[in-house]
């Protein structure tokens, strides 16, 4: 079943955000003005909104050191994010976190962390909690497919299965785990087929086709929902920019990237968008321009915000 | 006056906070109905509260911690079990990585009620991948509080304040500790983590001594008081938070102090109150600063060799006597 | 094919060698001779010996905390065994080890390590140092069912997977690690099952047979030396004792007990092996009468063995 | 003189050591053809010695070291990569239980000669998880040893080292040091364990310094010159073992001593090398040990809360001037 027109819209919406948010994320560290370093979501989009369309606020997600998209989609906002990755005060962790560690728990965003798989098991341990608390949220937590084959993954969907948790574990394979090629580290094909191992659902779809997310994700989130346990999600997509700003990613075939890029899941979607009548061109646009509006306004918030004081370096260690 | 076991402490407090607190419950190897925990700490709570908040798990340390982590950032309070103290090697990267660092990374947004409790220690022949005394690691992580409790009753007190602590808590246990028995007043009581406890007065020379070692302190100092000789014993209780006043202002009275841990020696929990002193006592020292602690080797299997490495009263009155 | 008769005999010989030498160290321990804890092999000798017959001495193994059996299939000396369970001098590790911790380099043992399924990325490492040394050794890695659940069990399985190293994994499946059954921690019936998320051959056999659990590591030793690949062999089988020492094993069913000792592996063997004319009744009591002199040999080699001395803990802790 | 980095110089370490013995190889994450290791230091060794022996590895820290203990007991020498040294906490049981008891727990049977590369240390604002300076936690596992080079020159000399030595090395390098360039001779050379390098004499005080935190040492001291005080930088190089007599020495000396390093200061190496000091060089002291380290906190990410957290040279010249 379809999503209704204002979801339909309101995932545009979302990746447009996550799209126009990441290119900016990108300018200003050209600029110089992102301190360290910068995993971007850009082509990935379809994934985080796919996902998150299906999930209420008080649902929660975990997240990971590419994670802008995440927050984005769970409904972070855009000016603390941007605040955050540019290390200000104002920032989702007061500059504490940056853009790998980006959280707003008051919408059940519980953090990225840049341990790559560390967010698997805390994923369970959240679920773990609904189930005790006797509520009927879900958790859905992101992770790569270089992820998979960390021992979190094995130990921690483990746990989430054999305990029936309300988890989405959602792969999102994107080829590459920095220059690390899916087949150089993996002998089988898809990453969901592990599934099998815990005795849970394992579903491959197309991590650009934002509908195929959205539909995969609305029936694990509706068993989870239902007691029924954890599904491992597996969403084939592409990174269009290196794994992080400095990289070149020669390591991938251009015929590779020229493929993938014709795959990019916004274009698709509005294409859709439009052929179903949803929205017209125009519209679309309008739309488009509202998210750099936002954008803009984010990137002003940032940059005029202030740098937190060092003394502040001591605080929020112990509660 | 009741006395009863470190062991049916550790178990009082899980029991009270698990009646007083929905939120608490339990999970580990085999802390469940079908063992009851390694040491039977846990034994007879999955019988009372159910398999729900007494958790079995499977054998995954890191997940066990991670899962754990997960569930006090949404609201719960568990009391993880790691089965031996050795083990939190496989779960460094949930204790050292998430657990502690969580709440700063986020800017505060975070609290992570959680405790893992775990059993160092030798003395009973495990041989070196069940018998390390492992404090050192989280003590040098910030973010972490990391509990030594040696007395059922600090145990009991220690256990249920680090429960209700936000903080994320590393409670380690000793394995000759668990059928130790000592007063634990029937009625309710915590112990503030920070403040510790002179477990001897003395005059002439101060012993900090930590988890099982204090009994053999405590035992020193009994052979030496016959001597003439004065030991004060402390006890930290606390590792971190650390009472510095308690511990410099003993150093101060007595001019000299003899550290004793049963962790190896090289960037121990000795080191760091060792270092404590010379920083901060400088001055009143009328000798070195003296550490008896394990030898700096993997803990032997055979009983003359463990025996030798782990410390015991002879070396710490010798190490006494080298000051005196 | 069936092994020779000499080989058939061998495996005979071995398994009562585990079998007694077990029987023999829990007397001890109720004398109070052996210090710490132990943890017994008996009712899964097949399995150590059915893996081990197909193994060269420059083959190699590792092992667990249920590790006497292992190294007597490997063919290990007994007195030393039980001199290092007792904690002598004389024994494999001078004492240094104890029965969580043998070792005999000299025929490949590599060591029985007490950290569940820490030996999995070792043996793996064995593995690749086999393929970079460019001889056609294999390794044998020993680890229970709960060791399946740990990290290490997919990242080093994944590994020796993906690099086509020369390994058995061999699941000795018990049906609980300590009083944790199975079903408790895993949804699946089948470790070997899990296989397929490494993409190798998953076998499950009747790990109280010793010929089915000979024939299951045969193709799997073969596999190994011609360089396909690892192999994971689930073997079904039963400890007939508590867990260690002063486990009651009160959380198994009286009629899986009953039902299990009934599988026995060594009068299943015996029987067969007269029942195929390699061995008469009374040759296989002289056999085993052989054995238990060879026990009794051991233990008061061991018993009259000194301990070390103390300052001697100090040495080998580097080289 | 030929001058290369520090990158440069670990580069030249492995390649040289590749070609010499045909067993040593390297293992970890990246570190192959497609990227050359995080930070490049691996570069060109794929292509140079193939894929074989110079092998990426699935994202799996504690199988990469187990796997390199397994083959390092087995007749061959890896040199594992830990890209950042935040991840050797999920692989603390591969080298704390494993690496370094597999030795002492067989009686002396195995060998264990394996390197551990990895880089610790803050600077360049990537946060809480990869920024983070864990020395001290290997220092107190016997069995281990613990490389700390500051300098291109020490960095190949003790690679080399490391790569010839029979037991397991933690070889920590820091983030900021990999450019750093300085005098490399181009003839073969090796430096031994456990001899400290006086980096610069003086006889003021004495300031014991490792990794990137030499530097800053250096650059105080150089400050202080000018004003008439004489700092002696001790640089010990590896920490296990540690050279004793050269610290000890240099205090003894100087009658006064700051310890910099940039891991946190509870239970860190400076602990260690205060409480050494403490034991065996009081009489000596003429002002109480000082301690300049990162503040007790995870690190932060911006700029300014990183910077004020570690260490720099204005803090260690205030250190410094407490004492004089
Ligand atoms: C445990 C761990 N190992 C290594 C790294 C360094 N690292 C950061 S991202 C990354 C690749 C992750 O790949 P994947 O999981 O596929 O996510 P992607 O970057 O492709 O989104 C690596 C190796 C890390 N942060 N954590
Ligand atoms: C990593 C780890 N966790 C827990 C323990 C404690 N422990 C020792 S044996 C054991 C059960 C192991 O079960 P299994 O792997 O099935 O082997 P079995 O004992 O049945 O042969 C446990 C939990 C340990 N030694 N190591
Ligand atoms: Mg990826
Ligand atoms: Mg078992």
């Amino acid at each position: 079943m379809l999503p209704s027109s204002d979801k339909l819209v309101w995932m545009f919406r979302k990746m447009l955000e996550i799209r126009h948010f990441e290119e900016k994320v990108y300018e200003l560290y050209g600029q110089n003005l992102v301190p360290g370093t910068i995993h971007l979501y850009v082509g990935e989009e379809a994934v985080a909104v796919g996902v998150c369309a299906n999930l209420r606020k008080d649902d929660y997600i975990t997240s990971t050191h590419r994670g802008h998209g995440h927050c984005i989609a769970k409904g972070g906002d855009l000016k603390r994010i941007m605040a955050e990755i540019l290390g200000k005060r104002t920032g989702y962790c007061k500059g504490k976190g940056g853009s790998m560690h980006i959280a707003d728990f008051s919408i059940g965003m519980l953090g990225a962390t840049a341990v790559v798989g560390a967010g698997i098991p805390i994923a369970a341990g959240a679920g773990l909690s609904i189930k005790l608390r006797g509520t009927d949220q879900v958790v859905a937590c992101f992770f790569g497919d270089g992820a998979s084959n960390q021992g979190t993954f094995h130990e921690g969907i483990n746990m989430a299965a054999i305990w029936k948790l309300p988890v989405l574990f959602v792969c999102e394979n994107n080829l590459y785990a920095m220059g690390t090629r899916q087949s150089m580290v993996m002998l089988i094909e898809n990453v969901a087929d592990r599934a099998a191992a815990y005795g849970i659902p394992g579903v491959v779809v197309d991590g650009n086709d934002v509908l195929a997310v959205y539909e995969a994700a609305k029936q694990a989130v509706e068993r989870a929902r239902k007691g029924e346990g954890p599904t491992l999600i597996e969403c084939k997509t592409y990174r269009h920019k290196g794994h992080s700003r400095f990289d070149p990613a020669t390591y991938r075939p251009k015929e590779e990237v020229e493929e993938w890029l014709k795959k990019d899941p916004i274009p698709r979607f509005r294409n859709k968008l439009v052929e179903m009548g949803v929205l017209t061109e125009n519209e679309a646009k309008g739309i488009e321009e509202e998210v750099l509006a936002e954008i803009e306004e984010a990137v002003k918030f940032a940059l005029e915000s202030p740098y937190p004081k060092p003394e502040e370096a001591l605080e929020d260690v112990y509660a | 006056m009741r006395e009863i076991s470190y062991r049916d402490a550790l178990r009082e407090a899980l029991r009270e906070e698990m009646i007083r607190d929905p939120t608490v419950f339990l999970i580990g190897e085999d802390i469940g109905r079908y063992w009851g925990g390694a040491f039977k700490v846990t034994k007879g709570l999955a019988e009372e509260f159910g398999d729900e908040r007494v958790r079995d798990t499977p054998i995954s340390e890191n997940a066990i911690i991670g899962v754990a982590v997960g569930a006090a950032i949404t609201g719960m309070r568990p009391v993880a079990e790691i089965m031996f103290g050795d083990l939190t090697a496989l779960a460094m990267d949930q204790i050292a990585n998430q657990a502690a660092k969580i709440r700063y990374m986020f800017g505060g947004q975070a609290k992570v009620p959680l405790v893992i409790r775990t059993p160092f220690g030798g003395g009973v022949n495990i041989a070196a991948h069940h018998s390390q005394s492992l404090e050192a690691w989280f003590m040098h992580v910030p973010g972490l509080q990391v509990v030594v409790a040696s007395t059922p009753y600090d145990a009991k007190g220690l256990l249920k304040t680090a429960i209700r602590n936000d903080n994320p808590v590393v409670f380690c246990e000793h394995k000759l500790l668990y059928p130790l028995t000592g007063h634990v007043p029937e009625e309710e009581y915590t112990i503030p983590f920070g403040v510790a406890d002179v477990k001897r007065e003395g005059t002439d020379v101060t012993v900090v001594a930590t988890l099982y070692m204090v009994h053999k302190a405590l035992a020193a100092a009994e052979t030496l008081a016959k001597e003439g000789i004065s030991v004060e014993v402390v006890d930290p209780r606390t590792l971190v938070p650390l009472d510095k006043e308690t511990i410099t202002e003993s150093v101060r009275k007595t001019g000299r102090v003899v550290i004793v841990t049963e962790d190896c020696k090289t960037a121990g929990v000795s080191a760091e109150l060792a270092a404590l002193i010379a920083e901060e006592a400088l001055d009143y020292l009328d000798a070195p600063i003296k550490r008896v602690t394990t030898f700096d080797v993997p803990i032997p299997f055979s009983p003359p060799l463990e025996n030798f490495v782990i410390p015991d009263e002879k070396r710490i009155i010798k190490a006494i006597k080298e000051i005196i």
